[in-house]
């Protein structure tokens, strides 16, 4: 049994950097059981999650993040206690690596009591302590990052900011503007570019001019980094980290991935692409089966063990579900608070003259 | 015949694409993928990628382009995925097109059409259900429809596309795939739907409900329960937000002496706002026997979960439980509180 | 003693910043430039660059780093050159500032202050003129002020400042200039004006004038004429948009009999709209000895000349041509048409 | 007396291009007196603005050209008939180039009849036939020109639109959206970034984190032009029409001018730079002083015959003077026509529920 392996990555790409990343990144064995194991959770629950919402228990949009899990696993594992970060609506996995439960995230998308957002926010809107969402307006959230960023630098922390958005959102007028305030403040925010490949039915030369996304910052330097490669993406994240706590401000990250599923549960996600493709991907580049393979061949872990893992997370996934299904509604009277924060209660006008509701619940 | 509201719309984008050649729509995903809610659907396909064109995620830099074509003579069909994201471009929405034609004393036209869905879908939460009728409505130098069935849809989308002035047309996801009659006059090519004229969608004496888009379905639905308890509503469709249709709202007043507003938006400075305004400072008010009032959508952000959200909509109990207290009529179901 | 508008906002930025570390302002020339109004003067070089910051000229971008700082745990206070211009950054404002707090179910706060002004100033044509008190005003999650004089604009600036929730100040640049007297307890650094109440500028009991910023001055000179024609015109300067004062307008309401509003925005869909309609629902409509009616800016995209704008910008003429029509006194100025 | 010269200019910076447009250019005497006189009725008609204005003719912003004249007269002169333009609120000189007269200029700005926006849209908003104006708000007619280029190729004209911003413009997002939507319908649009160093009082590195104008269009190519040099700024724009026409999309230009006044009539213009920065910059880069001498040493030109321009220019701008002092006024009932076009009469609400206005006039 190894304690820890090394193993190559694909070639990193530089904009405006003199240079990059190890190709060869090494880990260890307990690190490599708990990426393996994060990846899994986020696969099975994104699968729970789209079962939950075929039987109807979950409504409206549900944009699942399976095949993109080395994205999160390998940026969350290169970031500090402090960090912070924002995402777009694609954001299960997240909620979970930044400390929501499997539970806290299926109960809200069924809108139970023990949701994470009291059954307010749903799919896309999920937070918890340094974990600013979930937002569902493309672009949106990269100027919050650079927000949060600023804050951190302001207060004098060393920790950074990781702002997500996707190969269509890249596009968005004000990641530019975000790109250019961040680089005349210095701020420490790490822009990641998940590109996926298409922004719902568009692949990406039909949204985007240039799809070097790693280099659309123009003057803020830019890696691309093998989105499937949990190690490649964690030791890019290491790097971008590094150069941005050492004040020289922001950095763009591309990681190059792939969605299985369709953009949300509506779209069969096959009149765009062909089902080869997909196939391909899934049986070629799948994320969790090349790092289990990795771990298996090199020692670190046994297919066994492997196995037992697979175990541990069917049962928290199983839990999840169950809870998702069987917690309590939330009250009606829930829809009426946290509204304003710190403020006197008030009586909130519903939907006639005669129906009010009161802000606060005790 | 039925049609449901995305064929309607479907058949009035085809139906003006194939007579002007100046017509072309632009959106996300309107031509390869048919539409986010296929309401394009086929047309890529039938006029190619000159006139159906998809654009990157860039509300306010294609709403921007679609402006300035149709100042340059086309006259663009502008999709928003949903209204909502129209937030990042109304500055082109207001400032470009709405006003450039006061400002040039005329010289500039500026011919498009706004559309997408607006206000609130089902579990889509606080970003993806916002109505945008009272914002728009707020602005001269727009025109703003907002359909309720398939012959709305239709007739007002087609008069949107030749009317040579921005037109915002709110509709409704939740009514795209909701099947309603069309007359055979509807089904021509050459049926229009005036803009600024309301319609009675049903005749009644003792009070007046009126709606736009979702909620007219809302009042229609009370107005039925209202009957079975002796209640005769008369429920105006407004079909047109801008300019509003006050003489058909005053006329029905004047029948009924009572009003209702109903709107699935927020309830401060929203549709309801204005309709009780401009019937208290017309003659209408003095035929009111009671005061006129608002149903609309709670006064929070959307939540997503059902139980919530149930509770955030006004529902036809809303409707009925307000006009009775309005009339006074005896209180079968108690009012919530 | 006196103060102008301008230096009241000065004094509340000032005691805020040396109150609270976590405060900073950004927005277009705050810093360097002492502010494009100059609301900013010498903060630049009391404070520093940390505290006073210059932003480029990307209203959306810069709106959205202010808010995620607030949701990071800074105070930020975004100046924005005028409103128009935060119409390209509104999406910020009502999706990320007033929603985050609701849909986090009170995880993610987010105290901000956005200001600038707001309105019509002189000259400036259509595009730098616009109204936005009923835009914001219409969205939960919103507070919303529109000071009038010096005191107001201190003391609600103030605690906006130290608010937990998102607030929009509107403030008026033709007022910036404006001395006002201050009491002495304006003066003081803890001086607070609380979000939600109304101010009776001028107590009266025939009829009740309600207004928002700059057209609180315009009833001010109306009460003065009508008060030597023997009318006695109450005005109610509403400070707060949302949540409006309701319990004032309907206590005044239910003296006078009698309600005109007053506003600087367009007439349909605007802050009158709500006023009416909210009397109309409430128990002041009883009280109502005549139809409530709107004074407004005209219903047009604002004209550049002096001619042309004076003729889009109500005036007391205006609100003293209503009041007397709706109190039957004899007209001795007719009524324009 | 020579029929024409040939002068060397400031080399060009050429950002994704093989080669770039020839730094010797060729003037014919007619049309360096027409480039002369332009610039001049510009200068002139600037001046006569801006007395207007602190007599309190002229109301709300003005923002005036001075100096920034070869700009304007440069690209024109390289213009098609056809060929469309819009600009922002720095418009007076264009919206002479593009048709209007002095007259009809300045009598807008003094809010009289023959203004060529009836009053309505003032120093900001002037308009005609191509020129769409004329936009108060930052970057807001970039995407709009775009626009007018897409409905010129979708016509199948070979014209081309010029789409012109500020220095302080050039970081807006929406520019950003605009660039990727030419670059992937390759219109035939010109953007062309003047940069007269500062945004109001923010000096360019203050407020761009690069700027390299000319290369901020990324995969856009970009040329970069003396904008103090009419000769250059002429032969660029042939060159960016030329490539334009091709069919090749659109390609950013970068005119690197100065600006002699404050940014609006309110502003001095002193704080933010130096006295010293504005008299070197006109004493030895103004682009009228430059080019007059260019001709008279070069013999396009005696000095009599500039001086007989000159009288010729001051004519014309003393009548626009006196027409803009001396035109009626416009009557209240024209603030309540053209709200809409091509629509039925009707009443317009005034400022209280008794006073409407008819729609029409006739
Ligand atoms: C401003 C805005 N425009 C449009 C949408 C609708 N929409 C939601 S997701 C999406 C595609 C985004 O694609 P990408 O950024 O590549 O992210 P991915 O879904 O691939 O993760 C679109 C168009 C939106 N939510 N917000
Ligand atoms: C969206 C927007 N934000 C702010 C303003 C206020 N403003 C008007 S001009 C200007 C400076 C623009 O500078 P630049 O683009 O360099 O053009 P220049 O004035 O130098 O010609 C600003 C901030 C505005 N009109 N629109
Ligand atoms: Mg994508
Ligand atoms: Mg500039």
């Amino acid at each position: 049994e190894q304690t820890e392996a090394s193993f190559s990555v694909l070639d990193y790409k530089l904009h405006k950097l003199e240079s990059g990343p190890s190709a060869n990144v090494t880990v260890t064995r307990d690190d490599a059981l708990k990426l393996y194991r994060q990846m899994q959770v986020i696969r099975r629950m994104e699968t729970a999650a789209g079962n939950l919402y075929k039987s109807k228990a979950v409504r409206g949009f549900c944009h699942l993040y399976s095949g993109q899990e080395a994205c999160a696993v390998g940026i969350k594992a290169a970031m500090r206690e402090g960090d912070a970060l924002i995402t777009a609506y694609r954001a299960h996995g997240w909620a979970h690596l930044m400390g929501l439960s499997v539970a806290e995230i299926l109960t809200e998308l069924t809108g139970r009591r023990t949701g994470c957002a009291k059954g307010k926010g749903g799919s896309m809107h999920m937070y918890t302590k340094n974990f600013y969402g979930g937002n569902g307006i493309v672009g949106a959230q990269v100027p919050l990052g650079a927000g949060v960023a600023t804050a951190l630098k302001y207060s004098g922390s060393d920790n950074l900011c990781v702002a997500l958005y996707g190969d269509g959102a890249a596009n968005q007028g004000q990641i530019f503007e975000a790109y250019n305030i961040a680089k005349l403040w210095e701020l420490p925010c790490v822009f990641v570019c998940e590109n996926n490949k298409y922004g719902m039915g568009t692949a990406v030369e039909r949204a985007s001019a240039s799809t070097d996304y790693y280099a659309r910052g123009d003057y803020v330097p830019g890696i691309w980094v093998d989105g499937m490669d949990v190690l490649a993406v964690r030791e890019a994240t290491q790097f971008a980290a590094d150069y941005c706590r050492s004040g020289k401000g922001p950095l763009v990250m591309e990681v190059e991935t792939y969605r299985y599923s369709g953009h949300s549960m509506s779209d069969p996600g096959t009149s765009y692409r062909t089902r080869d493709e997909v196939q391909e991907i899934r049986q070629q580049r799948d994320p969790i089966t090349n790092f289990r393979d990795r771990m298996t061949t090199s020692g670190l872990a046994t297919a066994q063990e492997l196995k037992e893992v697979d175990l541990g997370v069917r049962a928290e996934i199983d839990e999840g579900v169950e809870r998702a299904k069987n917690e309590a509604e939330l009250p009606a009277s829930e829809a009426f608070t946290d509204i304003y924060s710190n403020t006197a209660p008030f009586m909130v006008r519903g939907c006639d003259p005669f129906t009010t509701h009161p802000s606060h619940t005790h | 015949q039925q049609m449901t509201v995305r064929d309607a719309l479907n058949a009035a984008l085809d139906e003006e694409l194939g007579r002007d050649e100046k017509v072309y729509i632009m959106g996300e995903e309107v031509a390869l993928y048919d539409g986010a809610y296929k309401v394009t659907r086929g047309l890529y396909e039938k006029y190619g990628e000159k006139r159906i064109r998809d654009t990157p995620i860039t509300e306010m830099g294609f709403a921007g382009i679609a402006v300035g074509s149709a100042m340059a003579g086309l006259r663009p069909i502008c999709e928003f995925m949903t209204f909502n994201f129209a937030m990042q471009a109304i500055d082109q929405v207001i400032n470009s097109a709405a006003k450039s034609h006061y400002m040039s004393a005329g010289q500039v036209t500026v011919p498009i059409v706004f559309r997408g869905p607006n206000g609130a879908a089902s579990g889509v939460a606080a970003q993806h259900s916002q109505c945008f009728a009272a914002w728009y409505g707020h602005c001269p130098g727009l025109k703003v429809v907002s359909p309720y069935s398939s012959e709305d849809a239709k007739g007002l989308l087609k008069t949107a596309i030749r009317d040579d002035n921005p037109v915002v047309v709110l509709e409704n996801e939740l009514l795209y795939g909701t099947a309603f009659d069309m007359s055979d006059e509807a089904m021509r090519d050459d049926f229009l739907v005036p803009i600024g004229k309301a319609k009675i969608e049903k005749e009644g004496t003792d009070v007046t409900l009126v709606a736009h888009s979702m909620s007219v379905q809302r009042c229609l639905e009370a107005a039925q329960q209202l009957q079975s308890e002796g209640v005769s509503a008369e429920v105006i469709n407004m079909r047109t937000i801008r300019p509003m249709d006050e003489e058909a709202i005053v006329k029905s007043v004047k029948k009924t002496n009572h009003l209702v507003s109903v709107e699935g938006g927020w309830p401060q400075f929203g549709v309801g706002a204005e309709i009780l305004a401009r019937v208290m400072e017309s003659e209408a008010f003095d035929y009111l026997d009671a005061p006129a009032v608002r149903v609309t959508g709670a006064d929070v952000p959307m939540p997503y979960a059902a139980s919530l959200e149930q509770a955030s909509l006004a529902t036809a109990a809303n409707i009925v439980n307000t006009v009775k207290r309005l009339l006074l009529v005896e209180n079968k179901q108690s009012v919530q509180h």
